[in-house]
């Protein structure tokens, strides 16, 4: 029977190992996976999409509006964990909502571009803004945990367990998501809209609903990383550039499971680490290809390795791939 | 009156930057429907190249004036070489995958490019000004302009010009349109969309490298100088309207004009009118402002 | 040293992938080592200008504390630091913050640095302040400006250090010069990038202006170029046609050397008095192209500054320097190499007072609080923001060609002490200066 | 005998051409009618105005005494009128199953019912049972992409079943399918569609099939219609055998039917 759930199994289970080795890990390991689980919830965002049919260039819009949501509030006096990541998921995921009515008109490379307009356009915002210490940037306190206000080392081991915690339940939720109707469609969509439509339901709605969530892990991303670094800057968190990370981290991850985002985050992290440090003057070669490697030799990404669940999504989708927006 | 001149000729010089920098990218995009962000490397390969080839010239006893076909050497040079070796050696592998795949494995390229850069030319910056002092000056309502700034613009018209009756009247422009509009069509049409492909790649990275061939003089090319110029010309190409000519053209000169005129009249707003142009647009005409015709399928 | 095998219990995670790319693990620490770490911008614009100099300066002297051939006052104290070999890790800091700072925790956590010397951009150093405190990690910073380390993001450090003045200090060395110089100029413009740096440079020398110059009219229409737009056509014209004869421009690196291309082009230089903040790291490669007349500064007594200063420390180090890499050391170089002295010193003082033995960091960090140490041309006095924050002399002068030497010389030098242009301890420059700078002693 | 479906003065320009003038139509319960006309008569394009993918450019449709014009598929598809297309429309990556299971749960879900899980036993049961009607078992687990011209134009048919719409158009039924295999193919879906007692309007050009299956005929030529009579009648009608069987014969004989309405290809 192919609705067996191993997926859930498999997630719980990494869940509690994390959570587990999080009092044994490394700080440098720790902060690498913290990293890892954020970066690897805007890839599961863009999964969505993709599944859909739809790959986003912007992502880096929700990412740094969500950090800078989070960040701001910091400024205001507000430094609980709770509080803030809820708020920077939520600003980031209503942007979305509003955007949506515009991007669902959209398909192939150009929904794709009109994201990273968007997102640069944040950015220059960004730029423009002095009080939030324009291109530098500002740093952000370390956050409480209903009142828990943890020092030294305690701050990275909670906010791991605060963030894995969220991120267990984002992922299981999108996985079970995936698996109803509404979820399912996104198949439907990236197949046929006309058909979608003649059956009775409106392919820009399915699409909608599938970019506000992948606004809101973005942004949850987002805040995440904000507090984990207690820094916010526009170009490593709102440049074009960290747009493309993502849309690597999810050819890096492959879409065959929502797991894999974060196996592909971690995987970007370790290759960007290491590069940056046996190569320090070519760390942007080796990233880069890596990436070419992967996008020639593992086209279904890492996941195709636990050979399983391929599908090659290539094929597929690039036969709506000369379709004009519809207006 | 004068400030009014004035705005108007650096709007034009900076227009002509704008599209020598971005037609690359819009006809890559129009033919291809590959945003190409390797052309930020292209125009710095152009950059380098040129400064190095000029330099080289001018260490020579020839005529001074023949400095500028070291310019035009180095974008051919460029880009014949890395369109050949990126469209045969990478791109036409990835043709059956997702387009998104594609632009993601030229963002690849592009930073293997960028280190690429620093292994051959190291971080010292290049300089090449000899034929920007050649020139000399000239002054317009009694303001002193540089005659090699203005020479930008006769030099977009021309590759506007000819990018427009390549299009419209040749038979490769005539193939050209077809394989635009439908590439199953014109390849059943027995057109050879693999040539057409491989030819146009090489001609959008002659822009290219055009581009930064031809400014290399005007500035300290140094790196870094990749990264700027593709989000600039992203920025017009989607002003204007992905993949159309015109639309690079519009673009450029709605961005270029205004920001002259912010500049001499709001300074402050400068960083911000690209962005607000782009903003609008989008707002109004999402496609952009010249979206070319596509042929829509179900 | 429990992080290491903790670490190395980890790295068992990740040696799977690093030997998949080709790269082994292991952090390659000898015992009788001190690891350093020096980010400083090895890729972007930032590097031909600041980080690569930065690297060399710091090169240099890192060099000559291991081999123990540092001249006075640093030939006593013999080799290394505190008799440890210096282990230098010299990494790039492109990349924005966010990724420095993840960097910085690798640095840390992972290789087990010792001490770091380095960061050039604001933007880093502001990032990098929080988490250095928080990590307890000794952390010297020998070139970033903004003065906002210390005065806003904290106002306590205890393993943060700037071995050099912030950018106040230049701002108002700037504005002093201008009133001794040209003191009846008509009015002031400028043209600064548009971000931190350029922000905040000329908020300063504004504010200096305002205080030193009241009766001089600012322009309305500052220029505010996106850095690294690298095409200045639009703003020279408005500059030119603007009514100020007095331009302050923080440009720096490709920038700078693009508006000077652009600008003399179009004769922008005979027709207005420039100031640059930092163009000192572009005259000797400009060379002759370098506009000759403008006011120049170098954010104290660096580089071509320092040209004529006869010391020791400064005849060898611009002899090795040059000799090495075969262009004289420009402002970065001589900020990098004064941070890397500051850590000499510290060390060695504080093995001193430890009986010769190998210094605690909280000693070290205590020998440089506060101190008073020889930089490469001038002393260096850690006496400001608890003696975290280093004040020294600054200079402004004249760029001229010097046909006999056949380079570029500086001319009507003027000198400023440390109390002159840097603010009293534990004022904000901001409203020292808003203040009219009470307590400058010049 | 009530009406289900009305149209009145329909009128398609595209630009200057005018793809259909002049429609008027009564379509009553249960009623099983042929559509029949040359390429380009402006079949396709009725249907797709009907179905509301083409918007007409003046005139009224009305479906059970409701306006229906300007309404987008979907709520039309909602309101009971169903349509399959000349190009099979599939989610052509997927099994034959998974194509009707998406089908029957977008059919049977709505709100907050789209977030229950899309496969249920219950479901997959209907599943199986309509495959069974359609007799495309066998290729319960095939690919739709890899299957039989014929089989890819049941499932399209099937999935626009799966709703059990009142009205449900058929685009040319049997176009591209051998001469052999369109009566077994037309058995299957009208015996299927009996049992829903569906009403049936089908573009055909094969007139066997028309005399075989249907009650009525509506006889398209450039853009109005001709004739609209029972089915006897109609195939004496002047006009039809001139302008479309003379014609038709001739096409069912060589090549068949591959459409290229106006109506935008579907």
């Amino acid at each position: 029977m192919r609705y067996i759930d191993k997926t859930v199994v498999g997630l719980s289970i990494a869940f509690l190992v994390l959570l587990f080795a999080d009092f044994f890990m490394a700080e440098w390991v720790r902060f690498i996976g913290l990293q890892s689980l954020a970066r690897g919830a805007v890839a599961l965002g863009l999964l969505v999409l993709w599944r859909t049919g739809l790959v986003s260039f912007g992502h880096a819009l929700y990412f740094g509006f969500g950090a800078y949501a989070a960040a701001m509030l910091t400024l205001v006096g507000y430094h609980d964990a709770f509080f803030l990541v809820f708020a920077g998921t939520l600003a980031a995921g209503v942007l979305a909502f509003l955007l949506g009515f515009l991007l669902r008109r959209y398909r192939a490379i150009f929904f794709a571009l009109l994201n990273m307009a968007f997102s640069m356009i944040l950015y220059g915002v960004i730029v423009k803004t002095e009080a939030l210490g324009s291109t530098d940037g500002f740093s952000v306190l370390t956050p409480t945990f209903l009142g828990y206000a943890p020092k030294g080392e305690a701050v990275q081991t909670t906010l791991f367990i605060f963030t894995l915690v969220f991120t267990y339940i984002v992922t299981v939720g999108v996985h079970l998501y995936l698996k109803t109707t509404l979820g399912g469609m996104s198949m439907a969509v990236r197949e046929n809209e006309i058909r979608v439509e003649y059956l009775g339901y409106s392919a820009e709605k399915v699409i909608h609903v599938k970019y506000v969530f992948s606004g809101l892990v973005a942004g949850f991303g987002g805040a995440i990383m904000a507090l984990a670094i207690g820094q916010v800057d526009p170009d490593s968190m709102a440049n074009w550039t960290v747009s493309g990370e993502f849309v690597f981290i999810t050819i890096l991850s492959g879409i065959g499971n929502v797991g894999a985002t974060y196996i592909g985050a971690l995987v970007f992290e370790l290759i960007r680490t290491y590069a940056f440090e046996y190569a320090p003057l070519f760390w942007q070669f080796i990233l880069g290809g890596s990436l070419l490697a992967i996008i020639m030799f593992l086209p279904d990404g890492i996941w195709s390795l636990f050979g399983r669940l391929r599908r090659s999504d290539s094929s597929e989708s690039s036969s709506n791939s000369n379709k004009a927006p519809s207006p | 009156m004068q400030e009014l001149i004035v705005i108007l000729v650096d709007g034009l010089v900076f227009s002509s930057y704008l599209f020598m920098v971005s037609v690359g990218l819009t006809v890559i995009f129009g033919v291809m429907k590959i945003l190409n962000v390797t052309h930020g490397a292209f125009y710095a390969f152009g950059a380098y190249m040129s400064a190095t080839l000029i330099g080289a010239y001018y260490n020579t006893e020839l005529p001074e004036f023949g400095g500028f076909l070291a310019i035009f050497a180095a974008a051919i040079i460029v880009g014949v070489f890395f369109g050949i070796v990126l469209e045969r050696g990478l791109l036409r592998f990835l043709y059956h995958r997702d387009e998104h795949i594609i632009v993601l494995a030229t963002f690849a390229m592009f930073l293997v490019l960028e280190d690429v850069l620093l292994m051959i030319w190291g971080t010292d910056p290049y300089y090449a000004y000899e034929p920007m002092a050649l020139l000399g000056a000239v002054d317009i309502v009694e303001l002193t302009f540089d005659v090699y700034s203005l020479t930008l613009i006769g030099l977009a018209v021309i590759v506007a010009l000819g990018l427009w009756l390549g299009l419209t009247k040749t038979k490769w422009g005539k193939l050209l349109l077809a394989v635009i509009f439908d590439r199953e069509i014109s390849q059943a049409m027995g057109i050879n969309v693999t040539v057409v492909f491989t030819v146009t790649f090489v001609v959008g990275s002659i822009m290219g490298a055009l581009g930064g061939a031809y400014i290399a003089p005007t500035i300290s090319v140094s790196p870094g100088i990749g990264v700027e110029v593709i989000i600039l010309s992203f920025a017009v190409v989607v002003i204007g309207g992905m993949g159309s000519i015109p639309g690079a053209i519009i673009g450029a000169l709605l961005v270029g004009i205004s920001r002259a005129a912010a500049v001499h009249k709001f300074p402050e707003i400068e960083l911000f009118v690209i962005y607000a142009i782009m903003a609008l647009v989008l707002a109004i005409r999402p496609e952009g402002l010249f979206a070319p015709p596509q042929a829509r399928k179900i | 040293m429990k992080t290491f095998e903790k670490a190395g219990r980890a790295t068992l995670l990740a040696t799977g992938l690093a030997a998949a790319m080709g790269l082994s693990t292991g952090i390659a620490n000898a015992a009788e080592s001190v690891i350093m770490a020096v980010p400083t911008f090895l890729t972007g614009a930032g590097a031909p200008a600041f980080g690569v100099p930065a690297r060399n300066g710091a090169e240099v002297i890192i060099e000559a504390i291991n081999k123990g051939t540092l001249p006075a006052p640093y030939d006593k104290s013999g080799k290394g630091l505190a008799g440890r070999q210096i282990q230098a890790l010299i990494y790039d800091e492109s990349g924005g913050g966010v990724k420095q700072v993840a960097e910085f925790r690798n640095k840390v956590q992972k290789q087990g640095v010792d001490l770091f010397v380095g960061y050039i951009s604001s933007g880093t150093c502001a990032a990098i302040t929080p988490v250095a405190e928080e990590l307890k990690m000794l952390t010297i910073f020998p070139i970033c400006g903004t003065p906002r380390i210390f005065e806003e993001i904290d106002k306590t450090p205890k393993y943060v250090f700037r071995t050099m003045g912030h950018a106040t200090a230049d701002g108002v060395a700037e504005a002093l010069y201008v009133k001794a110089n040209l003191p009846d100029v008509k009015g002031y413009t400028g043209i600064n990038q548009n971000y931190a740096w350029g922000q905040d440079s000329w908020r300063d020398f504004d504010l200096a202006m305002k205080q030193l110059m009241p009766s001089v009219p600012v322009s309305d229409k500052t220029q505010w170029p996106k850095i690294f737009s690298g095409q200045y056509g639009a703003e020279i014209s408005a500059l030119m046609l603007s009514k100020e004869p007095l331009v302050h421009s923080s440009l720096w690196g490709g920038d700078l050397e693009a508006f000077i291309f652009q600008g003399s082009a179009r004769g922008l230089f005979r027709k207005k008095q420039l100031l640059f903040s930092v163009a000192d790291t572009s005259v000797y490669r400009l060379g002759k192209k370098a506009p000759a007349g403008a006011i120049l500064g170098a954010r104290g007594p660096y580089g071509i500054f320092a040209a004529n200063i006869d010391t020791p420390l400064n005849n060898w180090f611009r002899k090795v320097y040059q000799d090495r890499y075969s262009v004289p050391p420009v402002g970065g170089s001589y900020q990098a190499a004064q941070g890397v002295l500051a850590a000499k010193f510290a060390y060695d003082k504080a093995a001193a007072a430890n009986g010769g033995k190998f210094p605690s960091k909280d000693q070290v960090i205590a020998a440089l609080e506060g101190s008073t140490f020889q930089g490469i041309a001038a002393p260096v006095h850690m006496n400001r923001s608890n003696g975290h924050q280093a004040a020294t002399k600054h200079m402004i002068g004249v760029l001229q060609w010097d046909k006999e030497a056949g380079g570029p010389i500086m001319t009507k030098v003027t000198e400023f002490g440390p109390d002159c242009v840097m603010p009293p301890p534990g004022v904000n420059g901001t409203e020292w200066l808003k203040g009219g700078m009470k307590g400058a002693k010049c | 005998m009530t009406a289900v479906l009305e149209v009145r003065n329909l009128q398609k320009n595209f630009g200057a051409v005018i793809a259909a003038k002049d429609i008027n139509v009564t379509v009553n319960e249960h009623e099983i009618i042929g559509i029949i006309g040359a390429n380009g008569a402006g079949k396709t394009t009725f249907v797709n105005m009907v179905t509301g993918y083409l918007r007409p450019t003046s005139g009224q449709i009305e479906f059970a005494g409701r306006n229906i014009m300007g309404l987008p598929p979907r709520t039309i598809t909602n309101l009971g009128i169903s349509r399959s297309f000349q190009v099979p429309q599939v989610f052509a990556s997927e099994t034959v199953f998974d194509n009707l299971m998406m089908a029957y749960a977008i059919s049977e879900e709505s709100g907050l019912g789209l977030l229950s899980p899309l496969y249920n036993d219950e479901r997959a049961a209907r599943v199986d049972r309509h495959l069974a009607r359609y007799q495309v078992a066998e290729y319960r687990n095939a690919t739709s992409s890899t299957l039989p011209q014929g089989i890819r134009k049941l499932l399209d048919i099937a999935m626009a079943a799966v709703s059990k719409p009142t009205i449900l158009m058929l685009d040319e039924p049997t176009s591209g399918i051998s001469a052999e295999e369109k009566f077994d193919l037309m058995d299957i879906i009208m015996e299927a569609l009996r049992r829903d007692q569906t009403t049936v309007l089908f573009i055909e050009h094969d007139m066997e099939i028309v005399e075989r299956y249907v009650s009525r005929v509506l006889a398209f030529y450039q853009g109005r219609i001709i004739c609209d009579a029972p089915v006897a009648e109609a195939l004496l009608h002047p006009g039809v055998r001139e302008f479309v069987i003379g014609e038709e014969y001739h096409r069912t004989r060589t090549a068949n039917g591959n459409g290229g309405d106006n109506g935008g290809q579907l």
